[in-house]
């Protein structure tokens, strides 16, 4: 599977990203608020608005090429090869639809169940993701439901067809770290046992760190670094990577140290047409960065930067 | 001296206060602009009537009959009306008398609903339940009614008229109000004010209410409109100056119902006078709506 | 439900008696009081002092009062001085006529609102959408009467395709079991009357249909642009779901919310609008005869009708919050 | 015969009237064939669609006294001398003759005979007197001038009187000579009666159907009657060539051809009368073809009628409009200011402007086609310099005037009333007064207003209902009233004279001396005297609208 | 506050020196003990839950802050940390009075602050400050920044040079002249939160309340604002209470943490030893939950997963009130007896019944809880 897909709204929300998913393998793609992570899902699945926002590039799933399929041939892909669950299980599910409904229609609709075949097979996935009392729980609306409980809801909806390919929008983000942990852990096994592959967007580098084999860092609507995650957080080369990492105390090492923040806001960007996004905020900045725009370079670990932090090889980077 | 780096403040297009901001996005509206050269037409006819007028407004300056009422002419450019007045002339002092009806029931209402809510929302507690009892009981009974038996109380009267209108929006003005202030006193700002110290009259007059205030701009222009409305209806149903020779649209529009076969266009300037004053008041009171709550921000 | 139906009922209790008292004060607030308005400004002395005592009225003003209210409770609310008929028989007999009318008037507002609204919405920023909010925003700016009359002018008299004025023709003999005339044709096995009333309708309700129509329209674009970028929106998106199905059980049940209430309060509205327009199109119904109680200064029927309305805009708005029960659960289960 | 101060006690008693002439305009556009007219919905069947403008009070004629319900009472009922088609004599009605003694006393009537009620009663003497028993015997209520206004006008009183302002009953008695002859006895001598008797209020009503239908059943204040009976409003039986059919309240009353009746049947086979409350909406209905026929258009419409091809019928004035004054403030005490008041006012303009053509300017307080009307007295020419000038010279400075003008009503004798006044105010202010407005509703607000003698200026017209000149000066001046608020014991004198002189000449010079002079003291400023305007659909044929109101529509046929 | 030879409000920021007076620099790692500032006892705050239509009977409590004793010395900073709706927030407002409480006392600097009148309240207020979680929320929009920081200044009839005041201010917190004539909505979050602090500093309080200071931010941000907090307290020698759910930065910024599970404190250590050695199980599951950005240390960690969701406040369960989710639970004493925060060892305070056993390793977490979860996806509680 390879996804190479740029997206051009009024503003370049994503410009140039490109990244591949195998099955079975879960890919993290990781930036603050802002930087077209959620941009890069919506237009993956499809979902972005048609009227306003123009997509170019390509989307290839399994062979076939996703941005010029017919919207109805898309949309018996989406759901059943293709599913997504996104940030905020709070307004994910219908408030006046019962869950079980929310469920089944995915089973009706891809699977062709009938509606008894589909209500069984939901109680068996809502079972599945560790929602106790199932058959109760079908009949609820999502109100009733606390956080953790929607988002497995979300997880079972988006799995009912086993399909290839999981986009987990900032999973965890509205749950509290113990819920988190629940729904990690839930996710991990459920990708394992069905070698459905994985797209996991989030900013939180720890989750990050847990999950994914591959990790991406993306910035102002770009991917900056790109590597295993071994390699990423061992020896992080994008100053944005690493300003990052430094950035966040973490539990793990003693108390004391002073926080190194990275300077300025995600707002402080200057346009990639005219340098690198990142500049502005890079302590490593030298001139190259602010009139050339850089490429993203290297095979495994990609870069793109023409200082990068010391550690590892670093790749000759070309000025473009 | 400094204790942390300084950062620079990025210099935004957007700048200035909320209200600047809204204007800019007031500006590049279309409807808000259509709406404001209504209401700037509207309110310049108003004031210079007296100069713009060919002819006075309650004086008949031709001969006419039942059955021969001049239409529009070069010396008369909407025709004569019933009893042989300028019909342009009288449209013009029209504006006048709207907006006063306008204006003045607007501000009567909205003076009225801010001593409620204000009272309701700086209290709250039994003040506000009583309040708002009194609020849902007014609004328990349709506006139209509601006029109606104001005005009936009232006599009858252009006065009776205003204030038949002020009070009908004397509940929502009150729960609109309310409710804003409600919502702002539960915000964090005003928590922080609080926690500075800050006086609680100070606190109420200082921030709450100022923040509460928009949707009761929005509403009072969009009142505007409605009591222009209104007073056409209540006009039509008899409710109206004592004096019908001042020239009300509402009152002009309702008294030509009868000329409708003979000479409808009598009853099309004051009429399309009123949509136009309406219309341009209500779209400037929707855009305004879009330029200062978020809500509407797409 | 029982129990939450039974709570909004007892929240009538307080609407309704301080409606009551105040609609009492306001009588005796009338010029000259209630005596005088009985009688007439010129009503000699004694011919004062003998209504008052008919009425009680020499005795305290909470005494009259209950009394008032006692009378109202056995379904006595006056007699109309310009009828001369029992206020409570005018208004069953003119009020079915107005709930008709009303229906009529929002069956069109909701059948033709809503899917403009939702057209708009889904072609937010297009000259569609302009165009019905442009549109919405004209018919409420238009004197309601002043409506009627275009419509009453154009379609009945120049194009003479619909009836001008009443909610019959004349000519048909129909029996009236109901009240509801077009209720009344299909359960007496006449279609004719029962097309003909309709016919009657027709105009009647458009014109006092107009601005519940202008706001049915914002409320559902505003409601249905908010919904439609809603995240179960986009998650339902994402399962693949036909469009039909999106749009039915994800986007218009949630966005007709909204629409619901709006529709509620608008029976206000419209019992208020309907003063007018059975006015101009001499439709026998309640706000007909509100109007010519008006002029009559009929303030038995003014208070009696004021009252009634709203008991009926309470309930109606009951019935809305026990719908919103029914279509949401979230409030069901607060 | 009047009490004093009592114009028009009933909004729409509009009723009445020895007439004159009627020129029955049929004056359809005859070829052209346009649309909607006399629509083909109307046209089906032989049903007669009439647009009235309200609904009627009572279809008991003893009981009411509006135009909308003797309209239709009209057509049910009879009475025993009737008015001749199209004019004003006294024709023979439900008595075949009559005889009146030399002392004008006793009235003879003999009566037809074969005639039924619609409930199949007799028609004969017993039942002739059972109904002037039951009007001379009500009670209660009953007796109350606004539910048997017509009694009391005539009659005067009852067999006991109840009130104070109630006189000594004219009625004296009616005795069933044998089936067929009926004596009436008066206690006075009255050359009227006969005259009155062709009023509807007096018809003949079935005794049995009277009694079964509770018809006496009054309950309610005088100024809010109730009548709880059903005679009125479901069981009106008469003799007359229509049966009551249906009522709907709001929506229609179905009279149906009483196949039965004793004369020349009905032409058509029922009636409708469709309340449409504004005469520009029953032009409309007319105009598009839903309804037949309609009374008191407005002069607004008359072109648009024709123009549709409608049928407009004109009734002679028998009316006049007036500005009345109250001389109960100083101001208006004051000679001067009223003559100016009568300079100031541009008659000739409001008539023009607001009055159909045929209308005129009137100059006395009675038509000028009423005998004993003459030019010779002061006239007020218009003039603002004399207006102006009798202001200066009435001591009276920057006078003000209140103004009162009525809502909600429409008049032959006053078309628009806001209109005149908006006339008559700017006329008022040309001549350097100044006036405040104040309106209220026609009724009962304004009526009552205005009898109270509380508005110093006020709008009111009068509706003949007798054709005599005491039914018009006699009314307004033959004493004092709180309306006019004034005393002028000559004006008095000569009109009291004037009723009581039974010699026909004599009668005649003292009202043209009362003319002259009430046109010298100005208690007001007569100005209109105006047609009505009836308007009926192309096809229709045979209606020969009554000067006095009296119309009977079983002449009427649908072509 | 001159007494304690800090600076007055106009007079320019102290030296450094100055602040040592206060106690002894706070990052120096562990907590060095000062003077008690705040003294929290028996704090609750309950929500009463009304029903009816006319008369609004109380059917219950939410019980949003449940028995609360803490206390804090001057210079330190006191961590609070729990899940959403565990009361932290309730407990930082209702210190300040923000939120009245229902029982308990607050004793800052030597005053009982539940005897205060509103104006006596009022005028303590300078002393104590809060820091909001939503800077955008917290600043009226319709103030600009100067008028937003001059606001405290006139409250407490501050004398002389408002204006220098506010630049003054401004610099302090980083942020350029420039920023006092605009408004909240022009700025990035960071620097809202950065108008917040320059206002709650504004009057030089002694306490300042920080309620999840940084976690409306972006992760970049984060580190500024926490930097400029910990630079402000050394300058200044203020106290604060960190109120947040992240325990990562509040483990960085805080001398003692304490650890709050459904209104109530059920651990309390110095934050090194905290992460060193939990005692309570809510506390054990908690470090184990929050993922570190570092592979390898996930790979190696154990996990303890707690079953189902927070229970409601309104209903806290009996006995021990994480009993209903600990991986820890005995059969006795848990679900009956409700346990008190002791101290275990000096500093180390815990609300468990079997603290000492849980840190011996003589009772382990249970393989297999209750929820679904862990046993029907095959994960085990403990990984």
């Amino acid at each position: 599977m390879v996804f190479r897909q740029r997206g051009r709204p009024d503003v370049r929300a994503v410009d140039g990203v490109g990244f591949s998913v195998a099955p079975g393998e879960t890919v993290g793609l990781v930036g603050e608020s802002g930087c077209g992570k959620s941009v890069t899902s919506l237009a993956v699945m499809g979902l972005l608005p048609r009227r306003g926002v123009r997509v170019e590039g390509s989307v290839a799933f399994d062979g076939t090429e996703l941005l010029t399929l017919p919207p109805d041939k898309l949309r018996t892909l989406r759901g059943r090869e293709l599913a997504v669950v996104f940030q905020d299980p709070m307004t994910s599910l219908n408030p006046v639809v019962p869950i079980g409904r929310q469920v089944t229609e995915v089973l009706v609709r891809h699977r062709g169940l009938n509606e008894g075949e589909a209500r069984r097979e939901a109680g068996d996935l809502l079972r599945r993701v560790g929602i106790p009392d199932p058959s109760r729980r079908l009949r609820e609306y999502p109100h009733q439901l606390s956080g953790g409980m929607r988002q497995r809801a979300l997880i079972a909806t988006a799995l009912a067809c086993r399909p290839r390919l999981l986009i987990a929008d900032e999973p965890t983000t509205a749950l509290d770290v113990t819920i988190q942990a629940q729904i990690l852990e839930l996710l991990k096994t459920l990708v394992a046992e069905s070698g459905t592959a994985l797209i996991l967007i989030t900013h939180d580098l720890g989750v990050v760190a847990g999950m994914c084999d591959t990790v991406h860092v993306m910035y102002a609507g770009r991917i900056v670094e790109r590597a295993p995650r071994h390699d990423l957080f061992g020896a992080p080369r994008h100053p944005y990577t690493g300003g990052l990492l430094a950035s966040v105390p973490r539990l793990d090492q003693p108390r004391g140290t002073r926080l190194a923040p990275i300077a300025g806001s995600p707002r402080d960007t200057i346009a990639w047409a005219r340098g690198c996004a990142f500049a502005p905020r890079c302590p490593n900045r030298v001139d190259e960065c602010t009139c050339a725009t850089p490429e993203l370079l290297g095979g495994r670990h990609g870069l793109r930067c023409f200082n990068p932090l010391r550690s590892g090889p670093v790749q000759e980077v070309a000025p473009r | 001296m400094s204790l942390a780096q300084v950062e620079t403040v990025a210099p935004e297009e957007t700048g200035g206060s909320l209200g600047r901001d809204a204007w800019r996005r007031l500006r590049r509206n279309p409807v808000a602009i259509v709406g404001a050269i209504l209401v700037i037409m509207f309110v310049a006819l108003a004031l210079l009537a007296p100069w713009l007028a060919p002819y006075p407004p309650d004086k008949p300056v031709g001969q006419v009959t039942p059955t021969s009422i001049p239409g529009p002419s070069a010396e008369h450019w909407f025709g004569l009306d019933d009893l042989g007045r300028d019909e342009f002339s009288r449209v013009l002092w029209g504006a006048r008398w709207s907006l006063v009806i306008g204006v003045v029931s607007l501000l009567l209402g909205l003076i009225g609903g801010m001593v409620l809510g204000l009272l309701a929302g700086a209290f709250g507690g039994w003040v506000d339940g009583l309040v708002m009892r009194l609020v849902d009981i007014m609004l328990s009974v349709p506006g139209l009614l509601f006029a109606i038996g104001i005005a009936a109380m009232l006599g009858s009267g252009l006065d009776a008229v205003m204030i038949a209108i002020a009070v009908v929006n004397v509940p929502i003005f009150a729960r609109l109000l309310r409710g804003q202030m409600l919502a702002q006193r539960q915000s964090d700002y005003v928590l922080a004010a609080k926690a500075v110290g800050v006086r609680r009259r100070r606190i109420v007059l200082g921030h709450v209410l100022p923040n509460s205030l928009t949707p009761v701009i929005v509403q009072g222009t969009l009142t505007l409109a409605v009591a222009i409305v209104d007073a056409a209806g209540l006009a039509f149903l008899g409710l109206s100056s004592n004096d019908p020779s001042i020239p009300e649209w509402g009152r002009m529009l309702a008294d030509t119902q009868r000329y409708l076969s003979s000479a409808p266009l009598l009853a099309v300037f004051p009429g399309l006078a009123i949509i136009i004053a309406a219309l341009g008041f209500t779209l400037l009171g929707e855009s305004l709506r879009e330029a200062l709550d978020p809500k509407y921000r797409r | 439900m029982l129990r939450f139906v039974v709570r909004r009922l007892t929240l009538l209790v307080p609407i309704l008696l301080g409606l009551s008292i105040l609609l009492f004060l306001w009588v005796r607030a009338l010029p000259g009081g209630p005596a005088e308005a009985l009688l007439g400004e010129r009503a000699t002395p004694e011919a004062v002092e003998r209504v008052k005592r008919l009425y009680g009225l020499d005795r305290p003003w909470y005494e009259q009062y209950l009394t008032w209210v006692g009378n109202v409770f056995q379904g006595d609310l006056g007699v109309s001085s310009r009828t001369q008929h029992p206020v409570v028989e005018e208004l069953l007999r003119t009020f079915p006529a107005t709930v008709e009318l009303a229906l009529t008037a929002m069956i069109f507002a909701v059948g033709v609102g809503v899917p403009l609204g939702y057209l708009a919405a889904r072609r937010h920023g297009t000259w569609a959408d302009h165009l019905s909010v442009a549109g919405s925003l004209f018919g409420i700016t238009i004197p309601v009467f002043f409506l009627g009359y275009m419509l009453k002018f154009v379609f009945a008299e120049k194009l003479g395709i619909l009836p001008t004025d009443g909610r019959q023709d004349p000519l048909i003999d129909a029996e009236h079991p109901t009240g509801f005339y077009v209720l009344d044709g299909l359960v007496t096995g006449n279609p004719e009357a029962a097309w003909d009333a309709v016919t009657h309708l027709i105009l009647p309700a458009i014109a006092l249909g107009t601005i519940p129509l202008a706001i049915v329209v914002r409320i559902t674009r505003a409601s249905v642009l908010d919904v439609l970028h809603e995240d179960y929106v986009r998650t339902a998106e994402a399962k693949g779901l036909r469009p039909g199905t999106i749009r039915g059980r994800h986007v218009l049940r949630n966005a007709l919310l909204p629409v619901v209430t709006v529709v509620g309060l608008q029976v206000g509205l419209l019992l208020g609008g309907a003063v007018l327009t059975e006015t101009v199109f001499a439709f026998p119904g309640f706000g007909k005869f509100v109007a010519d109680s008006i002029a009559a200064r009929d303030y038995a029927v003014l208070q009696g009708f004021i009252l009634f309305t709203a008991v009926i805009f309470v309930l109606v708005n009951l019935l809305v919050d026990v719908t919103y029960g029914v279509v949401d659960p979230r409030v069901r289960a607060g | 015969m009047r009490r004093d101060g009592m114009p028009l006690r009933r909004p729409a008693a509009v009723v009445a009237g020895l007439a004159l002439a009627i020129s029955a305009a049929a004056c359809g556009g005859g070829d052209d064939a346009e649309p909607g007219t006399g629509g083909t919905q109307a046209a089906e069947g032989s049903a007669f669609i009439f647009a009235s403008s309200a609904d009627p009070a009572i279809l008991d004629p003893a009981f009411h006294s509006d135009g909308e319900s003797s309209r239709v009472t009209n057509q049910i009922f009879e009475t025993l001398v009737a008015t001749e088609e199209g004019g004003t004599g006294v024709v023979p009605g439900l008595a075949e003759s009559w005889k009146v003694s030399e002392d004008a006393r006793t009235y003879t009537f003999k009566l037809r005979q074969g005639v039924k009620f619609h409930d199949g009663e007799p028609f004969d003497a017993a039942a002739v007197c059972a109904n002037f028993d039951r009007w001379y015997n009500f009670t209660g209520l009953a007796q109350a001038d606004s539910v048997s206004y017509y009694w009391v006008t005539v009659f005067r009183g009852f067999a006991k009187n109840e009130s104070d302002t109630l006189g000594k009953s004219l009625y004296g008695g009616c005795t069933a000579k044998d089936d067929g002859t009926v004596e009436l006895k008066l206690t006075e001598p009255s050359a009227v009666v006969l005259s009155a008797l062709t009023l509807s209020s007096f018809a003949i009503a079935s005794p049995k159907a009277l009694k079964d239908y509770k018809a006496d059943q009054v309950s309610g204040t005088a100024e809010s009657p109730q009548f709880t009976g059903t005679f009125g409003t479901e069981h009106p039986v008469g003799t007359g060539p229509f049966k009551f059919g249906s009522w709907t309240r709001g929506d229609k009353l179905e009279i149906v051809r009483n196949d039965e009746y004793w004369g020349e049947k009905a032409k058509l086979s029922r009636i409708i009368f469709r309340p449409i409350e504004k005469a520009a909406d029953r032009a409309q209905a007319l105009r598009a073809g839903s309804v037949h026929a309609f009374d008191y258009a407005d002069p607004a419409d008359l072109e648009s009628l024709k123009s549709a091809g409608v049928q407009v019928l004109e009734r002679a004035p028998f009316n006049m409009g007036y500005l009345g004054f109250s001389q109960r403030t100083e101001i208006m005490q004051n000679q001067k200011i009223r003559q100016a008041i009568a300079h100031a006012i541009n008659r000739d303009n409001v008539v023009k402007t607001k009055y159909a053509t045929g209308a005129k300017v009137a100059n006395a307080f009675m038509p000028d086609s009423l005998w004993s009307y003459t030019e010779d007295f002061t006239e007020y020419d218009y003039s603002v310099d004399k207006a102006k000038q009798l202001i200066a010279e009435s001591g009276v400075s920057d006078p003000t005037l209140e103004f009162c003008y009525p809502s909600g009503v429409s008049r032959a004798y006053m078309v628009d009333p806001a209109g005149n006044f908006q006339l008559m105010k700017a006329d008022l202010e040309a001549a350097g007064f100044k006036v405040t407005p104040k309106t209220s509703p026609w009724s009962p607000d304004y009526l009552n207003t205005t009898q109270a003698g509380d508005c110093p200026l006020f709008l009111l017209g009068w509706n003949g209902d007798f054709g005599d000149p005491d039914n018009f000066l006699g009314t307004f001046f033959q004493s004092f009233s709180n309306q006019w608020s004034f005393r002028n014991e000559e004006i008095f004198k000569t009109l009291g004279d004037a009723e009581k002189e039974p010699d026909q000449a004599k009668r005649e010079a003292l009202y043209k001396q009362a003319n002259a002079l009430i046109a010298d003291f100005v208690p007001g400023v007569p100005y209109a005297q105006s047609p009505s305007f009836s308007a009926a659909a192309k096809n229709v044929r045979g209606w020969v609208p009554s000067p006095v109101l009296n119309d009977k529509f079983s002449t009427i046929s649908l072509n | 506050m001159t007494s304690d030879g800090r600076a007055d409000p106009g007079g320019p920021p102290p030296p450094d020196g100055a602040a040592a007076s206060a106690g002894p620099a706070p990052s120096n790692g562990a907590a060095v003990p000062g003077e008690p500032l705040l003294s929290v006892r028996g704090l609750k705050v309950h929500f009463p839950i009304r029903k009816g239509t006319l008369l609004q009977r109380v059917v219950g409590h939410v019980r949003a802050v449940d028995g609360v004793d803490l206390e804090v010395r001057r210079g330190m900073t006191y961590g609070l940390v729990g899940e959403s709706g565990c009361g932290k927030s309730t407990l930082g407002k209702a210190v300040l009075r923000l939120v009245e409480p229902t029982a308990g006392t607050v004793v800052f600097d030597g005053v009982d602050l539940g005897g205060q009148g509103p104006e006596p309240m009022r005028r303590l207020r300078r002393n104590m400050q809060m820091v909001f979680q939503d800077p955008l929320a917290s600043l009226d929009p319709r103030q600009s920044v100067e008028s937003a920081l001059t606001e405290p200044l006139r409250a407490h009839g501050f004398p002389g040079d408002r204006q220098g005041r506010v630049r003054e201010l401004l610099d302090i917190v980083g942020l350029p002249a420039g920023a006092a004539g605009r408004y909240p909505h022009e700025f990035s979050g960071g620097q809202r939160q950065r108008v917040g602090i320059a206002r709650a500093i504004a009057l030089n309080p002694d306490l300042i309340i920080a309620d999840e200071p940084v976690s409306a931010l972006d992760v970049s941000i984060q580190a500024q604002i926490v930097n400029l907090l910990e630079d402000l307290q050394e300058q200044l020698g203020l106290t604060y209470v960190v109120v947040a759910h992240d325990l990562a930065v509040v483990r960085h910024v805080s001398d003692v943490i304490g650890v709050m599970y459904l209104g109530a404190l059920v651990e309390e250590a110095p934050s090194d030893e905290l992460y060193a050695e939990p005692l309570h199980p809510y506390t054990i599951a908690l470090m184990s939950a929050i993922p570190i950005p570092d592979p390898e240390v996930e790979e190696r960690r154990r996990r303890i997963l707690l079953t189902g969701d927070l229970p409601s406040p309104v209903d806290v369960p009996s006995g021990c009130r994480f009993h209903t989710r600990c991986p820890f639970r005995q059969p006795t004493r848990c679900a009956e007896e409700s346990p008190d925060l002791r101290e275990m060892r000096p500093g180390r305070k815990v609300a468990c019944h079997w603290a000492e056993e849980i840190a011996t390793g003589t009772i382990r977490a249970a393989a297999s809880a209750q929820d679904p979860t862990a046993t029907e996806v095959g994960t085990p509680a403990v990984k």
